[in-house]
């Protein structure tokens, strides 16, 4: 399965070697990671949950239209779920294809469109105790 | 006709609970059952038009449910 | 030394990692990697030369200018030299940031202005032992 | 004024070295110093106008040349 859920932590190089093949001269990993900005005071990690049966619908929805638009991309997606620390990987996105523009623009497809349907959420943990979710503004 | 309604996240805590079952004329849409489900108190967490997938996809308000249908209350999503 | 030339193989993971920061939320890996298409016929690997000293200075003026562009981008850059078998990378860059518009456009910034301005030079190696210098057409 | 001269990847095979050094007159020009290089028949193998840099740089065929300097002929790039 080129998409799914996982509790595991992200493997950059496993998900970069199971992307590989001889055909293909360019790989594309983007890490989406946890993330500590100053304004985010003692926040030590996120907690993510989905709606699985629907995450990974929408995730094969996704590269189908990926591979619609790049067919020799050779995709790979993992999304988190559960307590991920600050600096921790939560989504990976792994693509080869023949030749580099194909990789960064099919990469950077699957991300924002993850972003935008894949039905997950985050609840910020704070050393304080405090846990608030994340209402993004694109509602 | 019966659908089974799902909340998740910041709903699910709202409405304190995951599931229910909720009874509709034949015929009902996606925009019936929302009213219907307005009828909880809980209920003022709800944005005017909350996104809604029925059997694990997004669905418009004007949908036609049938018996059995998942329908699922989607907070805004923060994947990524 | 955010870029240089190594004759070791890339390792992804650690790449990644000597580019985190807890304010990072963002990373992106471009791997490019010798290709074998099917016009290659008996490819079997590609021997990198460079003129190393002038490679270094102009990676050096690479990173500058993608620091300027994009000033929270933190970067790290590799290009192998030597023999590099069909499969395995020849360059690698890892670039993290806030936010992920800027670990893409960076990272393909830096890919691109690399294949077109550093002095290094490939030589396809053929099974029937046949060699051949790869001319570029952008001359 | 004397410069070194640098030849690499395919150019280096085809004059048979990696460098030489190569006396040219004071004030002379990139473009002066390829015109001596050029004296070698072996300079058949370069293009109308290769890229030259001048102490690890692209230089221009106008830039002048100062002793001590290093010159290298580039052939076009295939890095990545």
């Amino acid at each position: 399965m080129p998409a799914y859920l996982t509790d595991r932590l992200l493997d950059p190089t496993a998900l970069v070697e199971s992307v590989a093949s001889p055909g293909c001269g360019a790989t594309s990993l983007f890490l989406g990671t946890v993330r500590r900005a100053p304004e985010d005071g003692d926040l030590e990690g996120i907690e993510y949950s989905a709606y699985p049966e629907m995450a990974e619908a929408e995730f094969e929805r996704i590269v189908a239209e990926a591979r619609e638009r790049w067919p020799e991309a050779c995709i790979a997606l993992r999304h988190r779920t559960g307590y991920i620390a600050v600096g921790e990987a939560s989504v990976a996105i792994a693509v080869a294809s023949p030749h580099r523009a194909q990789a960064y623009d099919c990469s950077r497809y699957l991300i924002e469109e993850t972003k935008k349907r894949v039905p997950i959420w985050k609840k910020e943990r704070f050393a304080s105790g405090a846990a608030e979710w994340v209402e993004p503004m694109h509602v | 006709m019966r659908v089974r309604v799902r909340f998740f996240a910041s709903y699910a805590e709202a409405f304190g609970r995951q599931e229910m079952g909720l009874d509709l004329e034949a015929g009902a849409s996606v925009a019936d059952c929302v009213a219907a489900i307005r009828a909880d108190p809980a209920a003022s967490r709800l944005p005017p038009s909350p996104l809604v997938a029925v059997n694990q996809r997004y669905a418009r308000p004007e949908t036609p449910l049938a018996e059995g249908d998942e329908v699922a209350l989607i907070p805004p999503v923060a994947g990524g």
